[in-house]
């Protein structure tokens, strides 16, 4: 406790020091995070000299061995850490599914080769990844994906269709399921590829949404040649992989929830609320429900930490994360009224609020709907039968 | 009267269902003018056309050249264009205006324009983010033999491509509705486009002058003009509701999942089938609010709150189970369900959201 | 339309002179129903009278045929009876399992001699009837019904238990189905069976409810003998005529949902809504919802009369009312608050508020579950594929 | 502190949980006291096995010859209780009155007996059929060197067995929280057996006269008891929504319907599966409401409207699906899922139900 303690001082001094006051302050939109990259696109100096400082100490991947470019830090520490950065608000110095995604994959199924070659660069910022799982027929039924990679003997040869790649136009690398048995049952015949985007042979088209953002892409691979060390795991076991890191995903996208019921909606809406008897009666049971479901988060990750967890309970985080937020921007909506519905002006910065409001709509839909969510912990939880 | 339509009635929704899903359709109407970025948000020609079937003239007396017929088909129409979401002023200006300029002096002024689909209405109430038309501030001087109109209002739909002006004001007597021309001096109007991509507007009244015939009513024809508008928003939604949901359950039947079409998924029937029980719920409300209207029953104004109520909830239900049944493709801009979405959104506070319509309900029952 | 006007003023008349006072009074409990059979209880002379006077003119069941003891009316008569009596609050002369199920199921199904036999003893109040559907093994599953009928010959042997048979303790005869193939498949081997529950063999166990009212009961047969000619339709085919009748359920439970919601709830709570906001918010949307589903009961009516309702509309409007009633309760008991939890005590009238709320739970189970109900909602009206 | 149980907190979950199922099984306990028409509704023999293996004294101090344990220990035991619907004192003597007799002087008076699972308390605190003790009337009037105190109370749960009665009254200075034992000149009480078999009082106080030590405590006292007694309520509503979904669920995997298990159809699984997420966050809620109060947190107030509110709702959708899920059978009385519909209405208007809950939190985050 002693060393711990000496830990968070030495933090404290490391972080007021060297976390430019710029980045202390809450983004103002998601175009402000800091994705890294081989092109990388800083919003201003005090973005690049943070995450710079930062992947330098290894502490964009805190909890990663030294060796992979990570802090080395112990669980207890890597705690200290969060709780230090948040203390002065710092902004995560790098937004990466290389960190969220692909590196636990990698640390689990990688070999050793697969680790130093591709980790370091993660824990850096200098490699952009993106993630290729869903297909235009492979929605919720994931394992349906057709995608092809071809054995030629000293290459594998890829052909076919992603959608749903976040960021596909913007990211440099791709780690992607591919089929690469069509003979096996469906689960079996699936492997885990990484390869540059920069290939020839993949091309990318933006998916424009009904918020009028356009984070997706379509993503086509037409003949592309991929090394054949580029597998992560065994061939035709990806699904294995993708399992792993699917819970990974549900983990991120439930906490991502998080982030927007800090404090009581109510107290941000008071004013909109008075004259409005019913919508403050909903907002009312919104806040019991966003509270209770604050203290499910802090004790979800602290079961997680302990190891108590049920392995499908993040299904049940994911769900009722993405459920709530959904909730919380239909009130927003409503207690904004018209404001909210201008879609360009300037009053409404854009029309901020509705453009959120139409994201939200996709939190119980990416990363496994809320229907796939709730038949895991019918299934793996309640251990009822059948389907 | 029964409770369904009656063989005119069927005919007419016949006509308005084919030449609404032929002329009024998202992908020649909505999205054309959403795509060209067009300012008024809605096609003149379409409007023309309007006119030629004699939709315009539903609610105009047969005296003054329209067909003098009621509520009911004027719902009937509002469903087809909700179910195609096809932009169009038939709702403010050939049912709210046409409701504000009975028996009024300026009905020569304005209706011939109208039964040709050429002239367009507004109707400015809300003065905030919610409609809250018992609170009004616009004020109305009586000055010589006319009156000078101060305030501010927003969320005017159509109220950049209007000819014409209903602005509720406060009188010492009451609230009132007033008629200004377009160009009148002290008139203030800034479009804003809508998520739904239609336009709504700000507007300014600096000491905007009017003559004593610019005054088409009392309390009394705002709260006529309000009741016929909102039922008409609700039947809109019962028709936005519909075409979604009929969209939904299409693609229920062909998608497949897991080697099973995705409508065999027993947890999704049981929520369409839910969605169905809702919205059959939701268009009888409707249709009970205009037939009461027509028969000028005092129960009237509690079912018009029940109807903008129930059909504002029953259509969001019917978005938003229709894009989380859509998966991915619902959140793209190529498909049609999110508009449908957007739509749902701005008619809902379009006269009152279910909220308002519920606490109004209430009061009127005393509690 | 003269002779309508004409028949309102012999009705109205006749109702004045021969609807006594105390039947134009509400019933206090279901327990001043009449429900007539072969030992019946009235609770007044003025109960009998008005049973009496209505069957000898027919009007027990207006819309039959005047053959089969009915009053022969057209539907535009019965309306204007019902008109009649509802303008003087006249109370029902009967109430009948007899009238509202057994009674539709004859007129279609019967032979002429079953017709002659039954319904004028039915339009009397002479016999009371109860339904013997489900069993312990087949709730919703109602075609999985095990009581078998062996044809012995000259008779029907009948072996095998109901449950949730109502007032099977005070009943005179029962309409019952049981399985006469045990080889066909599920559907085509029962038959329609009626027999008196005076038959040796049978007896009947009450059940309690957690309401603590007990109108139900388990009711069994041990070789239970039925003449050959008390099978309605054709042997084996006794399926259709249960799912003929099962329509006619919907609708009268469908119907009873809208007893309770005439006026507002607010209005009938006013004083408890005080200084209870978000209780005031729910009831005032509950009473958007009843409103609208009153609307819709008049719709369904309309268009039942007029031949327009799809024949699977019963199901979304038994469905609906008997939610909506549970929603109801719901809100009462919330309203009633310490008051309403009172079991026992003459301030809360035996519990009454309590014991109705538990009552209502059944409401969506019985006549089919709310879930049965969606099912054919989605296959029948939605044409969704599959189970 | 972690957000989940310590191993201590594990063991004596255990030892509770083995004892509740053992001794205080619904066949053994609720069942016989109710068909018994017992005027307690509880056995004493249980109430004194409750003090043998220590469970009264987990709140009360070591010096005072408890466990000196806090919050989530008490909830470990309620949860326990409402899990096996074990009808006993334990919520409002062994946690609400020991909350209340903490540093009073009537500690040695009361305490010795209530560790022995001999002395009864109450709780009288509403006046109305709502839990509203913002607005109290009852009054306590200074005589002499105490009280006199005068009004009525209702829905006083245990009311008629108990030994002694706090009994929340107005002074000039605020609220205030007296000890008045059971046969004090001027107390009528008359026991009234409620929905779920237990027995609540109403009472009234005719110038009933205490003495000065009678005050146990003001504004401060009360609230504190009143938030010891929610969050109790709360776990305790916690295990009557978990027992309810493990027999729901356990039924869903052996009844037969369509020659499949029923747990298998999909519309009853997405049920089962929100229910158990909602579940689960109820009892975090309570978990941390727990936690706050036992740091003394300033949070505390606010997380125990969350948590009593959460449970609330969260315990009545266990046991609408629960019976709904059990279909006719579970509308009998022979089955106990019914029971756990009773015992859960009248949990949730203990103490403030969840509307009162959210309406106070609402207030407390100012708007």
């Amino acid at each position: 406790m002693a060393d711990l303690e000496a830990f968070r001082a030495e933090t404290r001094s490391w972080l007021e020091a060297n976390c430019p006051p710029e980045m202390r302050e809450p983004m103002k939109s998601e175009e402000d995070a800091c994705w890294g990259g081989r092109n990388p696109v800083f919003k201003s100096e005090a973005q690049r000299q943070w995450m710079k400082r930062m992947a330098e100490r290894g502490w964009t991947v805190p909890d990663w061995p030294r060796d992979y470019g990570g802090g080395g830090l112990s669980p207890a520490e890597t705690k200290v850490l969060r709780q230090e950065m948040a203390r002065i608000n710092a902004r995560n110095p790098l937004y990466s599914f290389g960190i969220s995604m692909l590196g636990p994959a990698l640390l689990k199924y990688g070999t050793e080769a697969q680790k130093k070659r591709f980790l370091p660069e993660i824990a850096r910022g200098e490699i952009r990844w993106c993630q290729g799982y869903s297909e235009p027929n492979a929605g919720s039924d994931l394992a349906s994906l057709q995608t092809k990679a071809e054995d030629n003997g000293d290459h594998w040869l890829v052909n076919g269709q992603k959608v749903w790649t976040s960021y596909a136009d913007k990211a440099d690398w791709i780690f992607c399921l591919v089929r690469t048995d069509s003979q096996a049952p469906k689960h079996k015949g699936i492997s885990f590829l990484l390869f540059d985007m920069a290939s020839p042979g993949v091309s990318t088209k933006p998916i424009l949404l009904i918020s009028g953002y356009s984070p997706f892409c379509e993503t086509f691979f037409d003949d592309v040649k991929v090394p054949k060390d580029q597998v992560v795991g065994e061939v035709n076991k990806g699904w294995d992989v993708a399992k792993y890191l699917l819970g990974h995903e549900r983990e991120m996208i439930s906490g991502m929830g998080l982030g927007g019921t800090g404090g009581s909606l109510g107290t941000a809406l008071k004013e909109r609320l008075e004259g409005d008897p019913i919508l403050r009666a909903d907002v009312a049971r919104f806040d019991v429900d966003a509270m209770a479901f604050k203290a499910m988060s802090e004790k979800f990750i602290d079961e997680l930490k302990a190891g108590q967890a049920h392995p499908a309970q993040p299904s049940m985080m994911k769900y009722a994360g993405t459920e709530l937020n959904k909730a919380r921007h239909e009130l927003v909506m409503a207690a904004g009224g018209a404001d909210a519905l201008e879609w360009e002006s300037e009053l409404s910065r854009g029309g901020k609020a509705a453009r959120e409001w139409l994201r939200t709509k996709a939190n119980s839909i990416e990363g496994g709907t809320s229907e796939i969510q709730l038949g895991i912990i019918a299934k793996r939880i309640l251990d009822l039968p059948g389907a | 009267m029964p409770l369904y339509l009656t063989e005119d009635q069927a005919m007419l929704r016949d006509t308005a269902r084919d030449f609404m899903a032929s002329e009024g359709a998202i992908a020649t109407q909505l999205r054309k003018w959403r795509d060209m970025n067009c300012k008024d948000g809605f096609g003149h020609a379409l409007w023309r056309q309007f006119g030629e079937m004699g939709f315009t003239g539903i609610l105009v007396d047969e005296a003054d050249g329209g067909l003098g017929l009621g509520p009911v088909e004027a719902g009937i129409v509002l469903e087809e264009i909700g179910r195609n979401l096809t932009p169009s002023p038939f709702l403010i200006t050939a049912v709210a205006a046409v409701e504000a300029l009975r028996g009024s002096a300026l009905r020569e002024r304005w209706l011939p324009g109208i039964l040709k689909g050429e002239a367009v209405a507004a109707l400015a109430v809300d003065e905030g983010p919610k409609h809250r038309p018992e609170a009004i501030a616009m004020t109305a001087e009586r000055s010589g033999n006319g009156f000078t109109l101060s305030g501010r209002k927003q969320f005017v739909v159509q109220g950049a491509s209007a000819d014409f002006i209903l602005v509720a004001a406060k009188m010492e007597e009451g609230a009132a509705l007033f008629a200004v021309e377009k160009d009148a001096k002290g008139l203030e109007v800034e479009g804003v486009r809508l998520a739904d991509s239609s336009i709504g507007a700000r507007m300014t009244f600096d000491n905007v002058e009017v003559d004593g015939d610019a005054l088409v009513g009392g309390e009394e024809v705002l709260a006529r003009v309000l009741r016929a508008a909102r039922t008409g928003a609700a039947s809109e939604m019962v028709g936005v509701a519909s075409g979604a949901m009929d969209m939904t359950v299409n693609y229920l039947r062909q998608r497949r999942q897991f080697g099973r079409l995705i409508g065999e998924f027993q947890a999704l029937q049981h929520r369409a089938a839910h969605l169905y029980s809702e919205l059959e719920i939701a268009r009888a409300a409707t249709l009970k609010a205009q037939q009461l209207l027509d028969e000028g029953s005092a129960q009237a104004e509690a079912m018009v709150h029940v109807a903008k109520a129930k059909a504002g909830r029953v259509s969001t239900l019917a978005v938003q189970e229709g894009v989380q049944m859509h998966g991915g493709i619902g959140m793209t801009d190529e498909y049609d369900i999110g508009l449908y979405m957007k739509r749902d959104r701005v008619l809902n506070e379009l006269f009152g959201d279910p909220n308002y319509h519920a606490d109004r309900l209430a009061r009127l029952n005393g509690y």
